[in-house]
């Protein structure tokens, strides 16, 4: 924001004060909006298209040059189509719910630092923000699956609320590593403190596993295959989603994949050093390449996504549950002890050998104690 | 000896640790719950050995306190502090000791009863409470024991409490105690009064330190303020010793599984009162000399006397093997007092501790009948268990012996010494004491002959020998019951006390042991010439249970060959002193309730009907209108509770503003 | 006076009053998250952050869900109340009584010296460093106490609500 | 921002005697915890308020309304708990109907 209101300030000396300030708060606004509503489009398509070599075949390839536009063109589509609201559904619910589905999921865009100097918010409470706000898309959730008075769409709307609260809490414990390890809750002085060339939290043992209980839950919490139970078409239609078409329905869809960005940009921050990268601190294009680096470290985390879920069958809701509780949860409180041994070694050599011995028998431990483990056979509360 | 005394806390503290532990363990805990408790006692048991030896090399009298502050109020200053003096470190060992062995015994014993760690609870609990006790240096802390020692024997005899009579029974101990400890309270009172401190010993400052003075100060009936503090903690130990008249608990506590009677009758509880007048010893003779003794003294003496064979001629009479060693233990206690009364401290803690050592055997041998026997307690239905229990048989003699004054056993040393010391000072004390010493042999010996001689009685169920658990312990006790007797001179050099010489003790030790054989002799002429055939068959006491004349015609029915006169009279004396304690004493209660009653029947004939009738009907009939419309207050919905909350601040708040 | 406070007082003061007078539960409970926004909003306002966010976290995050579970297991999933009135009896007195205590609240509020006193104003940056310092070295006992209390309370209400299911 | 530090307490006021109100009012148990965490809320409110205005450099007023913010968390989960509870006993939610105390 700093850096826009200088930039607008360097060109045009003659701007009005408040209009170069009210220009440099809706400018980045407006670009990170822009560019993220871009990324979505082209990761709809991606997303298409890796499923499709995936699964052996083409993928959209009619619109556009290789169905390049087939977001915009499905994008008309859902314009286009009628709205239909159910006869039953609470209206102003059924109305309110896809319209907040997506406004928590920019809201978290407001603390992502997409490159170097720019950043819509600069919070000094950046990631606890960013988590606060993405619960708050359960409410959302719930709303739409409540409103459309339809059993498949409460099913998944409870559904939803479990899985997100579950897996809410090793998130937030996973986060606490990063925070403990750059004792600030900024957005940007979490990537300021992974500079160097092995920086990034993620190359830490305890960075590693955080990275990878942050990263199941973030596909946790955005409902993403293997989770994606919440709209499993194959037992409750659709889920939450059952009852909402054309433009309510686009919004769903926007909503889930910008929240599925915004988690990645999150994870990125966190964990791979946000926008660092050689290059980043130059002075004219610095933020150009940082943006650059921010991207493409996003497009790693996508590809994962997609990749996750190209491969992985979708797992069971006790299977998803214990999942949470049994094995993340445990395994982040030992990732924290693990920063501490980490913090208070005698040197950087031995923090790192015992953090990483401590959570490989956390791990080596928890995986055995859960893999003991049959799950019951299901028993049917309402067979005849 | 003053770093140790710094760890004389540790010995109770074990036992409290364990006792709280074990009342958060699931009941299925059985294994674990015993091993705490007998983990803890055992090491309290080592600690006290450790005091004790660390007491061993100080000849003199000598004792190291160790205070510290409990809290301020005010001015005052609330002290506790802990001993470790010789008479301690010797009661401590020996309550450790037998306590552990007992502890092992109820392993065995209550393994049938689903409350286990129930039991071991209470009983870690008493015995944390017995041992905060002897290592007490402050009254405040010793009456805090005092009374949870109460508590737990209240709990213990109570531990069936779906039974009827174990419920009366630990409301009976319950409250019998209590009368005593008012006047324990009393006259604690008086000394933080008088003394203007509890702490027992404080480099000079201490309230028994302050005998001497205490002496000087007038008290209540012209005693000495030392002699009335003495007198009202004597009434203290009365109930806790089960002296008379307060001994009334003591034969009805053995409701409570025997482990339990063997805790309270040999180590702990009756123990208590005992040691407690031996610790306050210095308050007691405090203005005396051993020609003009204080009153105290007399009392002592002279209750313990009296208690000595009042209880050993009822305890002739008894079919219940636990009733007759209940009686026997008030007699026993009624020694002990007398010894001390007569001014023999060393002698009274000396029989105390033996006393403890074979009581405990007796008990724990009884327990062990009781089991083999598949719960029989009526020694009528008992009979040749020698042959089926020879270790039980073997261990119990031991300890009937003991008990009888048989001379290489404990007892025999210790009672001659109490008679001994009786001796020098009142020779109808001591005439009294001998016949009840001769009683005592007797009736061990008719115990021993109905229990184990002749065949057995008890109908299908054969008895059998008990479980190494229950068995151990018991001849790990008779061992001690053989041979501690000798550590009788050893131990008055112990206590540091140095006796002037005693004169009489040829003829005291003669006739004591004469009186022994003597009894047994005829004990052996009544039941062991010929043993009882079966249960149905009469015993010569079994009339008791009878009305009063018919039961001394049939008394002597059967064994009419055996008819003595003295025994006659013997059982005269015994059943008079029942109808006494049953007629007289509870006569007397009765008529005061009785004319209570009648007072206020004639008061309610006369005042009621005219005068106070009207008004108070009237009175009442305006207190349950008040009570039924205020109880529609109370409508049990939370909201209008909450309404009236808020009605409350709001005109608090108008008030507040109008002001 | 401030166009932010009044606007985010209106809107909380109506959330807070949607919450308590909508028929449906589940409206309710919206209106109740609208009403915890606002509080949010008024930390952020007051320049606690941390709190702000904590607040979101919590009460939308955490208790908004357990009371939207809590509708959902008494079987009430349609959230309405059947038909009989939502108000208990005496309602007109309770209003009375909550109505008179917010009068005479502002009465004496506005006879304090407190209602013209003006903001403190500065606040420094970086206070939540100097909270998480806190709630380890001043606060760290209330803070572990407050961690057994929440664990119990964690334990207790799944107890006391798996008290029947174990009976079945 | 200039507002008096009086408007801050007249808004906690009014939001604790709404949610008073509610609890007053309501039937359902559910509604009736919401309508404490309102009460709960506006007492939050005030500390942070209290915080701003008046804390001269000392936190404390921070963290009294965390401390109470966790302990409003355990105590909606203990009393939801016992909502449901309740539920299963009487098949009912009504506040009016829980009268199992009454005198």
């Amino acid at each position: 924001m700093d850096a826009i209101y200088q930039l607008i300030h360097d060109y045009c000396p003659t701007m009005p004060d408040w209009l170069a300030l009210a220009l440099a708060i809706l400018l980045p606004i407006a670009i990170v909006m822009g560019v993220f509503l871009t990324v979505f489009a082209l990761l709809t398509w991606v997303e298409r298209k890796a499923l499709g070599r995936i699964q052996n075949r083409r993928g959209p390839n009619r619109v556009g040059p290789v169905g390049l536009f087939q977001p915009i063109a499905d994008g008309l589509k859902l314009l286009t189509k009628e709205d239909i609201v159910p006869n039953a559904a609470d209206k102003v619910v059924h109305f309110l719910a896809p319209v907040l589905v997506v406004v928590p999921a920019f809201m978290v865009l407001a603390v992502v630092p997409v490159a170097k100097g720019f950043i819509a918010v600069d919070l000094n409470i950046g990631v606890l923000f960013a988590l606060a706000v993405s619960t708050a898309s359960v409410l959302a959730l719930f709303m739409a699956g409540w409103a459309s008075h339809n059993k498949f769409s409460l099913l998944g709307a409870m559904r939803g609320v479990a899985q997100v609260v579950s897996y809410e809490v090793p998130m937030v414990l996973a986060a606490v590593v990063v925070l403990m390890a750059s004792g600030s809750l900024s957005s940007v002085s979490i990537v300021e403190a992974q500079r160097g060339l092995t920086g990034w939290f993620v190359c830490k043992p305890w960075g590693l596993v955080g990275f990878v209980i942050f990263q199941l839950c973030a596909m946790a919490e955005v409902a993403r295959t293997p989770f994606d139970l919440p709209e499993a078409e194959s037992e409750i239609v659709a889920g939450y989603h059952t009852e909402y078409s054309g433009f309510k329905f686009a919004l769903f869809q926007m909503g889930e994949y910008v929240a599925a960005i915004t988690m990645g940009g999150i994870t990125v921050t966190m964990f791979l050093g946000g926008y660092l990268g050689p290059g980043c601190d130059l002075p004219k294009f610095g933020w150009l390449i940082s943006a650059c680096w921010f991207f493409a470290k996003l497009g790693i985390i996508v590809v994962i996504n997609i990749w996750a879920r190209g491969t992985w069958p979708r797992v069971r809701v006790d299977q998803l549950l214990g999942f949470a509780w049994k094995l993340l949860l445990p395994l982040s409180l030992v990732n924290i002890v693990a920063m501490a041994v980490w913090h208070f070694a005698p040197n950087k050599l031995v923090g790192w050998v015992e953090s990483a011995v401590l959570l490989a028998v956390a791990i080596v431990a928890l995986v055995k104690i859960n893999a003991g483990q049959t799950f019951e056979k299901r028993s049917y509360r309402f067979t005849s | 000896m003053n770093e140790l005394v710094k760890q004389q806390w540790l010995i109770p503290f074990l036992p409290l640790v364990a006792a709280a532990v074990q009342s958060l363990l699931p009941r299925k805990a059985r294994k674990l719950s015993a091993g705490i408790c007998l983990t803890a006692m055992g090491a309290s048991c080592v600690l006290a050995l450790r005091a004790f030896v660390g007491t061993l090399g100080h000849h003199e009298a000598e004792r190291a306190v160790w205070n510290f502050v409990w809290f301020d109020y005010g001015t005052t200053r609330l002290q506790l502090g802990f001993i470790l003096d010789p008479m301690t470190a010797a009661m401590a060992l020996m309550v450790t000791f037998v306590g552990f062995w007992i502890f092992v015994n109820a392993t065995g014993y209550m393994s049938d009863d689903e409350n286990f760690t129930r039991f071991f609870c209470f009983l870690s609990l008493f015995a944390a409470a017995m041992l905060g006790l002897v290592v007490a240096n402050n009254l405040l802390m010793l009456f805090m024991c005092w009374e949870l020692v109460g508590l737990c024997s209240y709990l213990l005899i109570g531990f069936w409490y779906f039974k009827p009579s174990a419920a009366t029974a630990m409301k009976k101990a319950f409250i019998t105690t209590r009368i005593g400890d008012v006047g324990f309270f009393l006259g604690i009172l008086m000394l933080s009064w008088q003394a203007g401190t509890l702490n027992l010993y404080d480099g000079g400052n201490g309230a028994l330190e302050q005998a001497g003075k205490l002496a000087g100060l007038h008290g209540w009936f012209g005693w000495s303020m030392a002699t009335t503090i003495a007198v009202l903690l004597f009434i203290g130990a009365m109930g806790k010793s089960a002296q008379f008249p307060l001994h009334v608990w003591l034969p009805d506590a053995m409701e409570g599984p025997t482990p339990v009677s063997a805790l309270i009758h040999a180590a702990t509880m009756v123990a208590a009162g005992v040691f407690m007048v031996g610790r306050m010893f210095a308050l007691f003779t405090a203005g005396g000399s051993a020609e003009h003794p204080t009153f105290a003294m007399d009392m002592v003496l002279w209750v313990g006397c009296f208690t000595a064979l009042f209880s050993a001629t009822i305890a002739v009479g008894q079919f219940d093997i636990k009733r007759a060693l209940a009686y026997s233990t008030c007699s026993q206690l009624g020694f002990m007092m007398m010894a001390l009364g007569a001014g023999g401290l060393v002698p009274g803690q000396f029989h105390l501790l033996t006393h403890a050592f074979f009581k405990a055997l007796l008990f724990l041998g009884s327990g062990c009948v009781i089991i083999g026997t598949h719960h029989e307690q009526d020694m009528r239905k008992m009979g040749g268990l020698r042959k089926y229990m020879p270790i039980t048989f073997w261990c119990y003699l031991i300890g009937m012996l003991a008990l009888a004054g048989v001379p290489p056993f404990a007892g025999f040393f210790s009672k001659d010494e109490v008679l001994l010391v009786t001796f020098q000072r009142s020779k109808v004390a001591w005439g009294l004491a001998t016949f009840a010493a001769f009683l005592t042999a007797f009736y061990m010996t008719r115990q021993m002959f109905m229990v184990f001689a002749g065949k057995w009685r008890g109908g299908h169920h054969e008895p059998h020998e008990v479980r190494w658990n229950m068995w151990l312990p018991i001849a790990v006790l008779s061992v001690f019951a053989i041979g501690l007797g000798f550590f009788g001179g050893k131990y008055e050099h112990y206590l540091g006390v140095h006796e002037e010489e005693l004169h009489g003790k040829s003829l005291v030790m003669g006739l004591s042991v004469a009186v022994g054989a003597a009894g047994i002799l005829l004990g052996w002429l009544m039941y062991g010439r010929k043993t009882m055939a079966h249960a149905e068959e009469p015993d010569p006491l079994e009339v008791k249970l009878g009305a009063l004349f018919t039961c001394l015609n049939r008394k002597w029915y059967v064994d009419e060959f055996y008819d003595a006169t003295i025994i006659r009279a013997t059982m005269l004396l015994g059943e008079f002193w029942r109808v006494f304690d049953n007629r007289v004493i509870d006569g007397i209660l009765h008529g005061i309730a009785w004319t209570a009653w009648g007072v206020s029947q004639v008061v309610r004939w006369v005042g009621d009907e005219f005068v106070i009738n009207g008004g108070f009907d009237a009175g009442c009939e305006g207190v349950r209108l008040t009570g039924r419309e205020f109880a529609k207050l109370q409508t049990g919905r939370i909201q209008g509770y909450l309404r009236i909350l808020c009605l409350g601040a709001v005109i608090l708040l108008v008030i507040w503003y109008l002001k | 006076m401030n166009i932010v406070f009044l606007t985010l007082s209106a809107i909380m003061v109506l959330g807070a009053v949607l919450a308590v007078t909508l028929r449906n539960l589940v409206h309710c409970l919206l209106a109740l998250v609208v009403f915890f926004l606002g509080i949010a909003g008024h930390f952020f306002l007051l320049k606690a952050d941390f709190l702000g966010a904590a607040q979101i976290l919590i009460y939308i995050g955490a208790v908004a869900v357990l009371i939207l579970f809590a509708i959902m297991l008494t079987r009430n999933i349609s959230g309405t109340e059947g038909g009989r009135s939502s108000l208990g009896g005496a309602w007109w007195l309770g209003v009375g009584l909550a109505s008179s205590l917010a009068g005479m609240m502002c009465v004496f509020v506005r006879r304090s010296e407190l209602v013209t006193k003006l903001p403190y104003g500065a606040t420094e940056e970086g206070v939540v460093k100097e909270i998480g310092k806190l709630l380890v070295t001043d606060w760290v006992v209330p803070l572990e106490i407050m961690a057994v209390l929440l664990t119990a309370a964690l334990i207790g209400a799944v107890v006391i609500a798996l008290e029947e299911e174990k009976k079945r | 921002m200039s507002v008096p530090l009086g408007y801050y307490l007249m808004l906690g006021g009014v939001l604790f005697c709404i949610g008073l109100c509610g609890a007053l009012t309501r039937k359902n148990a559910i509604a009736v915890l919401m309508s404490i965490e309102i009460m709960f809320n506006a007492a939050i409110l005030n500390f942070v308020v209290f915080w701003y205005y008046l804390h001269n450099g000392a936190l404390t007023g921070q963290m009294f309304a965390l401390f109470a913010i966790a302990v409003a968390a355990a105590e909606s989960a203990v009393g939801l708990a016992l909502v449901i509870s309740v539920y299963r006993h009487y098949r009912s939610v009504d506040v009016d109907e829980m009268k199992a105390l009454k005198g």
